[in-house]
């Protein structure tokens, strides 16, 4: 097990380290620098500012230059703002976490338990208005859907503040947020809890005489969520990194725009340790979501 | 030029060992079939039984190069199965399939699937001379002709079994591996596929190796059986000096294990009642594989590896103490 | 008060499908006696585990007992409420499936799905319920049972699996047990072992039990009473030996000529002829009939009666209908000449 | 055995039959009961099997809404998408954001001096052009740019994923891991780095057809295509790895088949149901993809619409014109909706595994 | 020098069109008859500007320069910017100045908090390092500097009490005001501004703007002639050349004052200069404090009690939200969560045109198309053939219906490179016909008529045909000389709007455009580099003289998209 641990570790280290070349080099390659602007500063400011971010070196030295930084813990500041990029991406990653990881929660209880219920009612009403719904909900665009909800909470009805300068409500983001991943869990849930529910073992517990709703929830459910798992450690990730649409329209201070931004303002070091945060943290959420496969399903090994 | 050889199948110290992955680097050897010698000759029926798992299948397959083997040689006519010469060998060995269901191609019409073997080493020079080839080999399956246009998927198990047999039988071969071909098959179904077996070795001369675990089954078609245990053979004789004087232990419990459809036999019949499971592949026991549930075990047993030796009469065991 | 445990009356089950109805079962009788082994044979498809399921009411959701009656101990079990229905399972019938390697949930320790049993069905507390989880598996031959409680069903053998099943039909000391098919994935050493075990278990706890298997073999070796299956009805039932030394009807006939018996190894076999009959299209007499050799006229039209043959021997053949015709009306012509 | 207890022997009833009925049934009758049903294939057996699905029904006829729509309106309308609106030759300055069914006072004037001027059925845009057809043209673009999108996944994955699963070993092993590494890189980041960097490449190289169509839209199939395959690799390798387990590929090997036989005999038509099915599915993730870049600024080329570009560009007039966000919106919803319902009824009616 | 590529050095081939030894002029690939107007000229003339010390001579030659230019007409101007933004009737005495900049400090909102939008998250809070127009306005609500602007946009003294200036007027001497504080409650002097400039001026600081000071000696030199007094008094600086609109730079926020002590205490000051305006509780000298910033999110200014007119500071607090979506933004403002908002969806605009709490002011700016002199489109042509083909061109475009249609808050329709309502350095305004001067379309005061009508159609038609095309009766160009190109632009709704009309124009005459949109930087780019035919443009002065959007055009300037001498 901590073999299997630390072997994994050592593959995502060397994959983050090929993503981080393949970043490096195609950000180099797009046409644009940092201190491009509709005004243009003059050559000697350019050349004082290139230099001081190493931007005058070849490129292949540079990205050595920026490796060996970041085993100091350096990360370097960001090339518009000036701000200490690990600090950016701390703060506006615990905005996204907070926001990402009550949208998960919310996905997965409200997708497990649909997708439970339209499971258990097959081919029956409830069954086909959830995946009715579920389905639609992953029919439209977030922008749209966030737009939507702004606009009838918001404007409509007036229910909850578009901005607040003291607190920001998470009703809306959360809801914009999730409605997707909890669509997928939902016909997820149902597909594989179909599956589980048709397999001998959920027989056998009918015979020994298990009562109906603890077949579902201890033989079946646990089975159900083998898949599941799969779909949500990646989810995870995606969610807490934050969304560029659900921060722009509800003016929330995520790592999502932070991504977007770096990138069109050609802010290379905040796109590199982007990239590197969002690929480590991916690469951990699919290991966590090995590990709870191994909780789950005690047939997998670690070797 | 070349004579007729007096066997038509000779394997010889095959082993057949699967690299089993552990980890990113490391492969272990599973040692399916190891060290297996037999000869077949033509229009003989070797049985092969043996408990799930001991490499039966694995032999077969080896034998007509579905695997690479990692050893050992396989002389068919007296020439040497290899790699370069294996697509001719092709129309010479055939086999059919122990799953009727998951064997044939369920995108594929009868027609196409008994007419494969002529497509692949073009046997018919015209579309006729090819539908009439398949329908008589239909005829000759017990097929209805009729449905040569249907997929595999309508017909019945015993039906899908003609099929693979027509397949098998459409280059003509002169052996035919049978791994488990009626296993799958009701009792009463099961019957009519081993008549054809019999009947079709009567009429084109077919020699066949018969794989299956139902030792019933195997004794009323085989001429010789091979009792295999764990990648081995550990004992190979005639069908009813081995069903009449079985020798080695593995063979005997196995006979005795075998429930006979006649209540007053089985009534007095002693079973002789194997102690635990056979072992993994992956972590055999030294010397004789069998000693872990052999009541006659010695220390002998777990030293070195009996050798299969000659008991008189063609009848051959790998045992120390018997 | 039944003098039988278990008495199936008229069970007809069908299976409501997008293809349309599916009568798995079609008029189903049979009683069993208290410790007894009762031994159901038949052609795949012809409805054996369809049978044990309504008994046990687990069928699949599609399926639907739509006729007949099952009394154990007297009381029709299909008028259970759904608390007496749970309670039946497990408690007073246990079934034991076909393929011990997806029978178990993979998820769950042996133990764990041992003890489920026991604490619904008896008052034991958990520390309890494992020590007899411990028990039953010592019962049925399961070595370092203290062990295997806390393994996965994937670190056992098939046969060890097997025999954990066993034990979990066993704990909670049912009256009845339905074995469906229980070898039938093993290998026959193992087989041999787990028949073995069955045997006696049956003789230790004295229950009886209903052993689904297409093995006329096994059937010989471990039933009293047998009923043989063909298309969701019985067509013939009797001891072993009435059903081994004098079959009465044609499907048996055929059944026991299509085996390689051991007395007459090498003769040639005599299969029946034919595939097994689609369910979804029942013709309307004799379902054998139309692989019969010798099916009449009658039998492609009307479904025989069971008729009597000996105090323990049936047969729903039309062939024994006319040979009993047949013989009567000689015996009427010999009595007539008698008493002429 | 009670049976006799209660009913002795009823001799009787045999009696009473037809002594014809006790004759030896002919061949011929007896075959008659054993007839084999209607012959049907996959195909046929599939169809049957979708019709019945309420779900799937409804999405085949909203697609083929959808689809005859976008082919007959262009015909029909008498505007062209990028057109401002002019009556009678003369630019109509007046007719910018109308509503649906609405006239411009050029256009009323034009109508009461009896010209005959084609109703702008979801009103106009604030550039003065007719809004309907610009949403029948961005359904055109956005299910474009689905279709090719899946495409081009189709071919990335399809090659990749049978060269991996086909050859195995150690080919395998490092084919999945650079398949893995692709999979956690951040794909937002790819879009807009790849985006950008292929607009700048096909414009360097493009041709007439880069410019027609716009390199951005081409992009997008490129980016699209270059991300996703990824999980239409992974899905076919599977689907190979699994139809190689099955004997006949074994019996066709037995046969003396080779490599390419194999494939396109046995493994493709076995798999082929299931990859066209996600094929299709991939349409409605890159009519996503579309529009969320279409959000961030990277869609097609102007003045070609695209129903994201529209969606988004309506949000500018979300409060004074809620309707223009609400036609593209709902085309775009009614289309992956409509998709991923077919796809599922599809996927329950054809997948082999899900049959028996 | 032009500035391309110069952080790729490595790859020089990847825009082909380029040399790369383009910083001499005149270098050209031989046998290209491209028609190149000689720039020599204009260059030698905006120096000359810049020395000039007679302001009546120098509007004449701005003139001369604009018309220089505008004889080319590869600037096509489309229409003068104006600024919009939505304010609640309750709140009021908001102002802006001509730049865009908007001053809260003097107005009044209920409780006195005002909750606004500016912009999205702003970039940099150092007034020095700041590049953007809503950085402006954060700067010029947080700090103060000699001058500033009133509430009727004019130049009005702020920290300086006085000024004298030089006779020859390159000598200004500025006396500061008494008892100056910054935010914590230290002495502000004379000092505190030396700094601030001459950091600002310096190269090493990177700031994008240190070239507003070119105006004052030793700019070049990096030797910047300002020295306060040893009592912070008084602070004496030197100028280059007299500079008409010297005091329009003194209230730019790059000349803001800022506090040596507090910008150099972080420890990398050296290699981010910007560090110490990083987070909210910088010290600063203006109406407002920074006191809390959720990035991405608000920031909240509070009044500073040291800011020399606090007691007349009525807005206690400023909440700002920081976002940049028009949706949302307009959602928040409708809602009655902010109450000033400084982005109105292009789209809402029509709904509120007359409504009150609508605001249009004037600002100092053109929005225009450039033409890549050296495009393939004029290869060929002579350099007249090439002007009377873009000046078909510009004749071609509907303003009118751009300004009314797209930009739809009463933009005027631009005839001029320089806008209207420019200051002509000596007192008056430079866009008008006077005694020295009259412009080529005396009527419209411009170089064209900005009116849309058959007239221009035609003089478009006849132009096409001075430039050598061959058009049919029906006036369409003659399938045997097309003409096709490319227009390029960033992705911006507006900008696209703008480029689907000039496309549908250009159609009338069968002119052939393709719209390529490009990512930000990529656009900025490329149109600097030259790559592209027609892009779209726009700039908006930074300072009221004319000399800001004419020194752009000279041949070595980065700005000068438009290839000129290059
Ligand atoms: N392709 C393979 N790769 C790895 N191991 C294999 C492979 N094929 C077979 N084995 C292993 O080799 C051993 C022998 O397998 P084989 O299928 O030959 O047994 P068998 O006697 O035919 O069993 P059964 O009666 O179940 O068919 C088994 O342990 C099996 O797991
Ligand atoms: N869930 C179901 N839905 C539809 N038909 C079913 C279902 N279960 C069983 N059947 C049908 O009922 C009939 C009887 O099935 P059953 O399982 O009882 O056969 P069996 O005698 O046990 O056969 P086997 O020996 O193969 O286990 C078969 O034709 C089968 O197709
Ligand atoms: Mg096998
Ligand atoms: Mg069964």
């Amino acid at each position: 097990m901590l073999r299997y641990v630390v072997k994994r570790v050592g593959l995502a280290g060397l994959t983050v380290l090929i993503i981080t070349a393949i970043t490096f080099f195609t950000m180099n390659a797009i046409p644009g620098g940092p201190f491009d602007a509709e005004k243009a500063p003059s050559p000697a400011v350019k050349a004082v500012l290139e230099a001081r971010f190493n931007l005058d070196k070849p490129i292949a030295q540079q990205y050595v230059l920026y490796l060996g930084n970041i085993l100091e813990g350096d990360f370097g500041v960001s090339l518009k703002t000036g701000r200490d990029i690990m600090l950016t991406i701390t703060e506006s990653f615990s905005t996204s976490a907070k926001l990402g990881g009550m949208a998960v929660v919310v996905a997965l209880f409200f997708g497990v338990t649909l997708g439970s219920i339209a499971a258990l009612n097959r081919n029956k009403l409830p069954d086909r208005i959830i995946i009715f719904f579920s389905t639609l909900a992953t029919a439209v665009p977030s922008f749209v859907l966030a737009t939507i909800l702004l606009l009838v909470f918001s404007i409509q009805l007036g229910w909850i503040q578009v901005w607040n300068a003291e607190s920001t409500n998470y009703i809306l983001p959360v809801i914009s947020l999730s409605l997707y991943p909890m669509a997928y869990i939902t016909r997820l849930t149902k597909s594989s809890m179909l599956d589980a529910l048709g397999q001998d073992y959920v027989r056998t517990a009918k015979a020994k005489g298990v009562v109906g709703w603890k077949i579902i929830f201890k033989h079946a459910l646990r089975n159900a969520l083998i898949p599941i798992i799969t779909y949500v450690g990646p989810m995870t990730a995606y969610i807490l990194t934050g969304s560029l649409v659900v921060e722009t329209v509800f003016t929330i201070g995520g790592l999502g725009s932070k991504f977007v931004s770096g990138i069109t303002n050609r802010d290379y070091p905040m796109i590199m340790a982007t990239t590197i945060f969002l690929a480590t943290l991916m690469v951990m959420a699919n290991l966590i979501s090995d590990l709870i496969y191994k909780l789950v399903d005690p047939r997998i090994s670690f070797d | 030029m070349t004579m007729a050889a007096e066997y038509l199948v000779e394997v010889q110290n095959l082993k057949q060992y699967f690299p089993i992955r552990m980890g990113l680097f490391k492969t272990v050897p599973l040692k399916a079939v190891d060290d297996v010698s037999f000869k077949i000759k033509p229009g003989e029926t070797l049985g092969l039984v043996g408990e799930s798992g001991c490499g039966k299948t694995t032999v077969g397959r080896s034998i007509i190069r579905l695997y690479e083997p990692t050893d050992g040689t396989v002389l068919f006519d007296g020439e040497l199965v290899s790699k370069e010469n294996i697509q001719s060998m092709r129309r010479n060995m055939q086999m059919v399939f122990q799953d009727p269901y998951s064997s044939l191609n369920p995108r594929m019409t009868v027609e196409d699937i008994i007419g494969e073997p002529f497509d692949v080493h073009n046997l018919c020079r015209t579309k006729k001379e090819r539908r009439e080839r398949i329908l008589s080999l239909m005829e000759l399956v017990g097929l209805n002709a009729e449905h040569a246009a249907r997929y595999a998927h309508e017909f019945s198990g015993g039906q899908r079994q003609r099929i693979g047999i027509a397949r098998a039988l459409a280059v003509d071969p002169k052996f035919i591996v049978c791994d488990e071909p009626v296993s799958a098959l009701d009792v009463s179904i099961q019957a009519q596929v081993l008549n054809m077996f019999e009947d079709l070795q009567k009429k084109l001369g077919v020699a066949y190796l018969f794989i299956a675990h139902d030792l019933l089954v195997v004794h009323h078609l085989a001429d010789r059986i091979a009792v295999m245990y764990l990648g081995k053979i550990v004992e190979i004789a005639d069908a009813d000096e081995l069903n009449d004087h079985p020798i080695h232990p593995y063979t005997l419990s196995l006979l005795s294990a075998v429930p006979i459809p006649d209540p007053i036999i089985s009534r007095e019949k002693k079973r002789i009642i194997l102690e635990g499971d056979v072992p993994s592949p992956l972590n055999m026991p030294s010397g004789c594989s069998f000693r872990t549930r052999c009541r006659y075990a010695t220390e002998e047993c777990a030293e070195k590896v009996p050798p299969l030796t000659d008991r008189g009469a063609g009848h051959f065991v790998a045992c120390w103490n018997k | 008060m039944s003098e039988y445990l278990l008495e199936v009356k008229d069970l007809h089950t069908s299976f409501f499908t997008d293809a349309g109805e599916v009568q798995a079962v079609n008029g189903v009788s049979f009683n069993l006696e208290k410790g007894k082994i009762l031994g159901i044979v038949g052609e795949s498809g012809s409805g054996k585990s369809v049978t044990a399921y309504s008994i046990m009411s687990i069928l699949a959701d599609t399926g639907r007992v739509t006729k007949g009656e099952i009394f154990y101990n007297g009381e029709d079990v299909l008028k259970y409420s759904k608390k007496q229905i749970h309670n039946f399972r497990g408690k007073n019938v246990s079934i034991i499936f076909q393929d011990p390697m997806t029978s178990l949930n993979p998820v769950f320790t042996i133990g764990n799905q041992l003890e489920e049993a026991i604490l619904l069905h008896t008052d034991r507390n958990q520390k309890e319920a494992r020590e007899h989880a411990v028990k039953m598996l010592e019962l049925v031959g399961v070595n370092e049972p203290r062990k295997r409680v806390k393994q996965y069903p994937f670190e056992l053998s098939g046969g060890m699996r097997q025999r954990v099943m066993i034990a979990m039909a066993l704990a909670c000391e049912p009256d009845i047990l339905i074995a469906d098919e229980p070898t039938t994935a093993l290998d026959v050493t193992i087989q041999a072992q787990i028949l073995e075990l069955m045997q006696e278990l049956q003789g230790r706890l004295g229950m009886s039990i209903i052993l689904v298997t297409h093995d006329l073999g096994v059937i010989a070796e471990m039933c009293d009473e047998i009923i043989v299956m063909y298309g969701g009805r019985v067509c013939e039932r009797g001891t072993a030996d009435d059903i081994f030394y004098n079959p009465c009807h044609e499907y048996t006939k055929g059944l026991l000529n299509s085996i390689p018996n051991i007395t007459r190894i090498k003769e040639r076999l005599k299969p029946i002829a034919g595939s097994p009959i689609n369910i979804i299209n029942m013709p309307p007499g004799c379902a054998f009939a139309s692989r019969c050799d010798s099916a009449m006229k009658v039998c492609l039209t009307i479904v025989p009666e069971e008729l009597t043959l000996s105090e323990t021997h049936k047969a729903s053949c039309w062939l024994n209908v006319k040979k009993m015709a047949e013989e009567s009306r000689k015996e009427d012509d010999h009595g007539g000449g008698i008493s002429g | 055995m009670q049976n006799t207890e209660k009913h002795p022997m009823k001799k009787p009833f045999s009696m009473q039959l037809d002594p014809n009925m006790f004759e030896l049934a002919t061949e011929e009758e007896k075959r008659q009961q054993e007839v084999m049903g209607e012959s049907t294939t996959f195909l046929r057996d599939g169809v049957k099997k979708l019709l019945k699905n309420p779900l799937a029904v409804f999405s085949l006829v909203v697609i083929a809404i959808i689809l005859i729509t976008i082919v007959v309106a262009p015909m029909v309308v008498p505007y062209k998408y990028s057109e401002i609106i002019s009556v009678d030759g003369m630019r109509d300055r007046g007719a910018k954001n109308l509503g649906p069914f609405e006239y411009s006072e050029l256009e009323q004037e034009f109508i009461d001096n009896g010209g005959e001027v084609f109703p702008h059925i979801f009103g106009t845009d604030a550039l003065s052009r007719d809004y309907f057809i610009r949403v029948v043209y961005g359904t055109r673009v956005s299910l474009g740019v689905g279709l090719f999108a899946s495409l081009i996944v189709l071919v990335i994955g399809l090659l990749y994923g049978s060269i991996s699963g086909y050859v195995g070993g150690r080919a395998d092993l490092i084919m999945m891991r650079i398949v893995d590494i692709i999979y956690s890189l951040p794909d937002m980041l790819i879009i807009i780095l790849l985006s950008v960097v292929l607009d700048q490449v096909l414009s360097d190289v493009g041709g007439p057809l880069v410019n027609r169509l716009g390199s951005n839209m081409i992009s997008i199939f490129l980016v699209f295509g270059l991300l996703y395959w990824v999980s239409m690799a992974r899905l076919v390798r599977g689907q190979i790895l699994s139809i190689k387990k099955n004997d006949y590929v074994l019996a066709a090997k037995a046969v003396g088949a080779k490599a390419p036989r194999i494939i396109r005999k046995h493994i493709l038509p076995n798999s082929i149901s299931v990859i066209i099915i996600s094929t299709a599915l991939q349409i409605p993730a890159a009519i996503f993809t579309e529009s969320f870049l279409s959000f961030v600024g990277l869609g097609v080329q102007a003045p070609m619409p695209s129903l994201g570009s529209l969606a988004n560009a309506a949000r500018e007039g979300l409060q004074s014109y809620p309707y223009k966000l609400l036609f593209p919106a709902a085309i775009i919803s009614l289309i992956v909706l409509s998709l991923n319902l077919l796809g599922d009824g599809m996927r329950d009616a054809f997948d082999p595994k899900l049959r028996k | 020098a032009c500035s391309n590529n110069e952080e790729t050095p490595e790859e020089p081939t990847e825009t082909p069109t380029e040399e790369p030894g383009e910083e001499e002029p005149g270098e050209e690939e031989p046998g290209e008859a491209n028609p190149l107007p000689e720039w020599g000229a204009y260059d030698e003339l905006i120096r000359e500007i810049k020395s000039s010390t007679d302001f009546v001579a120098r509007e004449a030659l701005m003139h001369e320069a604009e018309d220089m230019l505008m004889e080319t007409f590869a600037l096509v101007p489309l229409y003068y910017y104006n600024d919009i933004y939505l304010q609640k009737p309750e709140v009021t005495g908001l102002y802006a100045n001509p730049f865009g900049t908007k001053f809260f400090m003097y107005g009044s909102a209920p409780d006195n908090v005002l909750k606004l939008q500016l912009a999205s998250e702003p970039d940099k809070l150092d007034p020095a390092l700041n590049s953007t127009v809503d950085g402006a306005t954060l700067a010029a609500n947080t700090f103060i500097g000699l001058y500033t602007y009133d509430d009727k946009g004019a130049l009005a003294p702020a920290l300086a009490e006085s000024y004298t200036e030089s006779e020859d007027g390159l000598t200004y001497v500025f006396t500061l005001k008494d008892g100056l504080k910054w935010s914590d409650g230290s002495e502000l002097n004379a000092k505190d501004f030396e700094y601030a400039w001459k950091r600002a001026a310096n190269p090493d600081t990177g700031a994008d703007y240190s070239y507003m000071f070119n105006a004052i000696a030793g700019y070049d030199d990096n030797d910047l002639q300002v020295t306060a007094s040893e009592d912070g008094k008084t602070l004496t600086v030197v100028l280059a050349a007299p500079t008409a609109y010297f005091l329009d730079l003194v209230a730019f926020p790059t000349y803001l004052p800022l506090k040596q002590s507090e910008v150099e205490a972080p420890a990398d000051y050296a290699t981010n200069p910007g560090a110490w305006a990083l987070e909210a509780g910088f010290v600063s000298n203006g109406a407002y404090t920074l006191e809390t910033w959720n990035h991405n999110e608000s920031m909240v200014y509070v009044k500073n009690p040291n800011f020399y007119r606090a007691d007349e500071v009525t807005i206690e607090r400023l909440e700002l939200m920081l976002s940049d979506d028009d949706a949302a933004i307009y959602a928040a403002y409708n809602s009655g969560d902010l109450q000033f908002i400084d982005t109105v969806p292009t789209d809402e605009i029509a709904s509120l045109l007359d409504d009150p709490e609508f605001n249009i002011v004037e600002q100092l700016g053109t929005y225009y198309v450039t033409f890549n002199v050296k495009s393939p489109l004029f290869e060929g042509k002579t350099v007249e053939q090439a002007n009377a083909m873009r000046k078909a061109i510009a004749l071609l475009i509907d303003r009118g219906y751009i300004a009314e249609n797209i930009g739809q808050t009463g933009q005027v329709p631009a005839n001029a490179f320089i806008p209207a309502g420019m200051m002509d350095g000596h007192g008056g305004v430079f866009k008008e016909n006077d005694a020295d001067y009259t412009y080529p379309d005396e009527e419209s005061v411009g170089y064209f008529d900005p009116v849309y009508s058959n007239a221009s159609v035609e003089e478009a038609i006849m132009l096409l045909e001075e430039a050598g095309f061959t058009m049919t009766a029906d006036g369409m160009l003659d399938a045997s000389n097309p003409i096709s190109f490319e227009y390029v632009t960033n992705e911006s709704s507006g900008h696209i709007a703008v480029a689907e009309a000039i496309q549908q124009d250009l159609a009338v005459v069968g002119i052939d455009m393709t719209i390529k949109t490009m990512e930000w930087s990529v656009f900025l780019n490329e149109r600097k580099a030259g790559n592209f035919d027609v892009a779209r443009n726009g700039w908006i002065a930074d300072f009221n003289d004319p000399i800001n959007m004419l020194e752009m055009w000279t041949s070595d300037s980065g700005n000068n998209d438009a290839q000129f001498g290059k």
